[in-house]
């Protein structure tokens, strides 16, 4: 009773198919498994937050992409999505934030305040996530059209479906957590 | 090359600014500085001291009636010394929609002014927003202390001194800005 | 004798689906632990308090009624768990089953109302 | 545990009196989704009364007013999109107005007509995100999906006409930057054609709903004397039964000419600033109707060259339309001397900007009358006594936006 699956080309990992089974090294299958149930935390401050909500209403449906469920708490949060701008006052909590999220963790900053300040360069505002926290998806716009967050998860799971197993203990991934001072 | 364009002054605004001027020089004598109108709205520069009688009369006087503080803000003159900082308190008697807003000059020595909670409770966050940008003292205020800023910043950024940019921008070269 | 042992033999894919299922669970935990990477650190120990370092401590003393209204639904929700051999052989058992749950349920709505006219689950 | 000696007894309702030390520390912290925005508020509970709030907001504190000295005034627009971004156009307008009244140029009636269809779509996405969220905050979700469907279609025709969704930037000082052309019209029509059908549907979905009632009436009430002492305005003061609407009071962009009723509720709880936005909604349905029907034709902008930015064509073939221009973009333009007020009905309340000019090309100071600043200090009132989940129901319907909160 073997069911044909077609996955779409371009995400069909390398690997020994025969019928009704499909073998490939384990990286390839968590990977798949990691890409496409992304719990994202929204971490919604500002405009983009409510860009964000449009995101995930009916239209633009964010659920697609396999993050149909928020999770408000970092404990089980895979991407945290930064959206609007972060003050100064805000910055430890966003590293609290991020130091609380299991393992492996994405960080995607959405707009241009949480990229790098925006139109916002003034005394109170942090210039940019990523001098505090590691980021790895920066999507530009101020706000982002949904289309562009869209394929800002796009690119976060493409990260996540060819990072492998051991990224997340490897001794260069140690080096940039203490460059930014994170345990 | 800019004319400056009339002020905008028609019968009611003026029949309120005399009323409320009236008022102001009968009940709280020596309060008026002086006053005009600015676009619709008239305004009362008031001498520091008397401004909370005359803040409280406007209120609980039958004639006036401004029961509702519409916003309250502080500025900074830097040039005109003795008078650098001023604080502005807006008016409004919404059941005969009269509008009016009153001014207090003082040095930036003494930036002690008494509050207005007690007449007006919108005031509270109002007085500590003009506290954490511009470092009013409002003696009696129940709970004066930064609302916006970081509690641990030292200086009232919004004072003209202060740069807008935060320091640690370091790639925007005035070369690029032409500055 | 023999059908003592056959007797046994009977209740034998009940075990395999036991271990098979509990040995599901345990690869499963064992493989994520083995695989999954972990790092350990002070504040991923902390308790999450919306981004705050968290004071005080969470064994503070809380008001009874929580107790009270988690310890009624589990009541009743027990009764609802009764339901499911009625369910199941609902043909059998015929109208004779019928009366013997209505009284059941007669009974657990009793209790019902004795709470709701305490005011077991009122708040104030 | 001495405090609850009398369990013993029938299980009566112990009404005793927790003392101070025996509360829970709750912290209804920044990240937190019931918030809808970031501030923090520290409660002390009794098990799910609240006895005790204590809020803190600046969580994303931009110094708006800091920024407004040091931007030329035709750059001032984009920032005022981000103060209450769930309806920017009407700040845009408000900042526009501002301006017009501070250089004394009176803009045309059919830019005033088209900038009442904009700012009334603008309120009712913002009513759209406010009703919705409460209704999900009662566990309503379909609302939410369905209704976010009609904000959607208001955006495309914001796109239309300014290109942006969210963040509008929507006309110029002393008019509009383009008229609507041909497919805003079509989608305007289309929208106001089915868009009654679906605020009708959502209404039969939530207003009469039992559990919306049963949860929000009495959720976070306040009287009509507190809410003017706390400087309420906007649904939150309508809610509580004050008819005050800034439309209507001090008239701007020919309000006047439109017929529209003012809903006031009765016992400012949660279910009356439901309602009275919900009532709103149809009134900015009917103030847009009128606005199509009498839709009078001229231009789109006064005659103040130097502030008004011609459209490209005239600046490719005109030397006067080029330098006029590059004086706005660079901001070389120099304004009057003079200090005014203005205010606008914005999406939560009177949205006032206080604009001092020193006659040079940026403002000296420029102050924002942000309503969710003034009103979210009775929050703490509000919530005092009430269970927990009526105060996650105040906060949604009070509509509090942070990037307004924290201006």
């Amino acid at each position: 009773m073997s069911i044909n699956v077609n996955i779409r080309e371009e995400f069909k990992p390398e690997g020994l198919e025969g019928a009704g089974f499909f073998a490939t090294s384990l990286d390839k299958v968590v990977g798949l498994a990691r890409a496409n149930s992304l719990w994202p935390l929204p971490f919604a401050t500002s405009c983009c937050g409510i860009e964000f909500m449009a995101t995930m209403a009916s239209h633009y449906d964010l659920a697609r992409f396999g993050s149909e469920r928020l999770s408000f708490s970092p404990r089980q949060a895979d991407l945290l999505m930064v959206m609007g701008t972060i003050s100064k006052k805000m910055g430890p909590i966003l590293r609290q934030v991020y130091e609380q999220m299991a393992e492996p963790k994405w960080v995607l900053s959405m707009g241009a305040c949480a990229s790098t300040g925006g139109i916002f360069d003034t005394y109170s505002v942090l210039q940019g996530i990523d001098r505090i926290i590691p980021v790895d998806v920066y999507i530009p716009g101020c706000p982002p059209r949904p289309e562009q967050v869209l394929d800002g998860i796009l690119k976060i799971q493409e990260l996540a479906r060819n990072e492998g197993v051991q990224r997340r203990k490897s001794p260069e991934y140690k080096a940039m957590l203490d460059q930014y001072g994170l345990q | 090359m800019h004319q400056s364009h009339p002020q905008t002054t028609n019968a009611a605004v003026q029949q309120l600014h005399d009323s409320v001027l009236a008022f102001l020089q009968e009940n709280v004598p020596g309060a008026v500085i002086s006053s005009h109108i600015d676009y619709d709205f008239p305004l009362f520069i008031l001498e520091k001291s008397h401004t909370i009688d005359a803040l409280a009369a406007l209120k609980s006087a039958q004639s006036m009636e401004f029961s509702f503080l519409t916003t309250m803000c502080g500025i900074h003159y830097p040039e005109n010394k003795g008078a650098e900082f001023a604080l502005m308190y807006q008016l409004h008697n919404m059941p005969l929609n009269k509008r009016i807003r009153i001014k207090t000059f003082m040095a930036s020595n003494d930036l002690t002014m008494p509050t207005v909670t007690h007449i007006w409770r919108a005031s509270n966050w109002m007085e500590r927003e003009a506290f954490d940008f511009y470092g009013f003292r409002f003696s009696g205020h129940p709970d004066l202390r930064r609302i916006l800023n970081m509690d641990e910043m030292t200086y009232h950024p919004l004072r003209k001194e202060y740069p807008l940019e935060d320091a640690g921008r370091h790639d925007k070269e005035d070369k690029y800005f032409g500055r | 004798m023999e059908t003592s042992t056959s007797h046994l033999w009977d209740y034998f894919p009940i075990l395999i689906m036991a271990i098979v299922a509990m040995g599901f669970v345990v690869s499963v935990m064992a493989l994520t632990h083995l695989v999954g990477p972990r790092r350990k650190s002070a504040i991923k120990d902390d308790p999450f308090e919306c981004g705050i370092e968290a004071q005080g401590n969470a064994r503070t003393p809380f008001s009874i009624k929580y107790f009270l209204v988690a310890i009624l639904f589990v009541l009743f929700d027990v009764e609802v768990i009764f339901m499911y051999p009625w369910a199941v052989n609902f043909k059998e058992l015929g109208v004779f089953g019928l009366w013997e749950m209505f009284t059941f349920m007669g009974v657990m709505i009793v209790g019902l109302v004795y709470i709701i006219r305490r005011g077991a689950l009122k708040w104030e | 545990m001495a405090k609850h000696s009398h369990i013993g007894q029938a299980i009566a309702p112990a009404t005793d009196v927790v003392d101070e030390k025996d509360y829970t520390i709750l912290n209804l912290g920044p990240t937190h989704p019931a918030t809808h925005g970031i501030f923090q508020n520290v409660l002390k509970m009794d098990g799910e009364i609240i006895r005790h709030a204590e809020p803190t907001i600046g969580y994303i504190h931009r110094a708006f007013e800091k920024l407004g000295e040091h931007r030329p005034y035709a750059q001032i627009a984009p920032i005022t999109d981000r103060l209450n971004y769930c309806s920017s156009p009407i700040n845009n307008m408000g900042w526009h107005m501002t301006v017009e009244k501070l250089i004394g140029c009176e803009v045309p009636k059919r830019a005033q007509y088209l900038r009442v269809i904009i700012m009334e779509l603008a309120r009712l996405t913002d009513h759209i995100v406010c009703d919705t969220v409460i209704a999900v905050d009662t566990g309503a979700m379909t609302g939410f999906l369905y209704l976010f469907q009609w904000r959607e279609k208001i955006y495309e025709i914001y796109e239309e006409v300014c290109g942006a969704r969210l963040t509008t930037n929507i006309g110029r000082i002393g008019g509009m930057e383009r008229d609507f052309n041909e497919t805003a019209w079509r989608k305007l029509h289309a929208f106001m054609k089915e868009f009654p059908k679906a605020l009708e549907e959502f209404d039969r979905l939530v207003t009469r709903n039992r559990i919306f009632i049963d949860r929000t009436v009495g959720a976070g009430a306040i009287t009509a004397e507190r809410a003017l002492e706390y400087g309420f305005t906007g649904p939150n003061l309508r809610a509580a039964g004050v008819d005050y609407d800034v439309r209507v009071m001090n008239p701007y962009s020919s309000y006047e000419d439109f017929q529209f009723t003012i809903p006031v509720g009765t016992k400012g709880d949660t279910y009356d600033r439901y309602m009275v936005r919900m009532m709103e909604m149809w009134e900015s349905y009917r103030i847009i109707e009128q606005a199509i029907a009498k839709m009078p034709d001229g231009p789109i902008a006064a005659n103040v060259p130097e502030f008004f930015l011609p459209p490209k064509e005239l600046v490719y073939s005109q030397m006067e339309a080029l330098i006029y221009h590059f004086k706005i973009v660079m901001g070389e333009t120099d304004l009057p001397k003079g200090e005014v007020y203005h205010s606008v009905e914005g999406g939560n309340g009177e949205l006032g900007f206080y604009l001092i000019s020193d006659g040079g090309r940026t403002p000296y100071r420029l102050h924002f009358r942000r309503p969710c600043f003034i009103y979210y200090q009775a929050y703490p009132e509000m919530i005092v006594n009430g269970m927990l989940s009526d105060a996650i129901l105040t906060l949604s319907s009070m509509n509090v936006i942070a990037g307004e909160l924290d201006a």
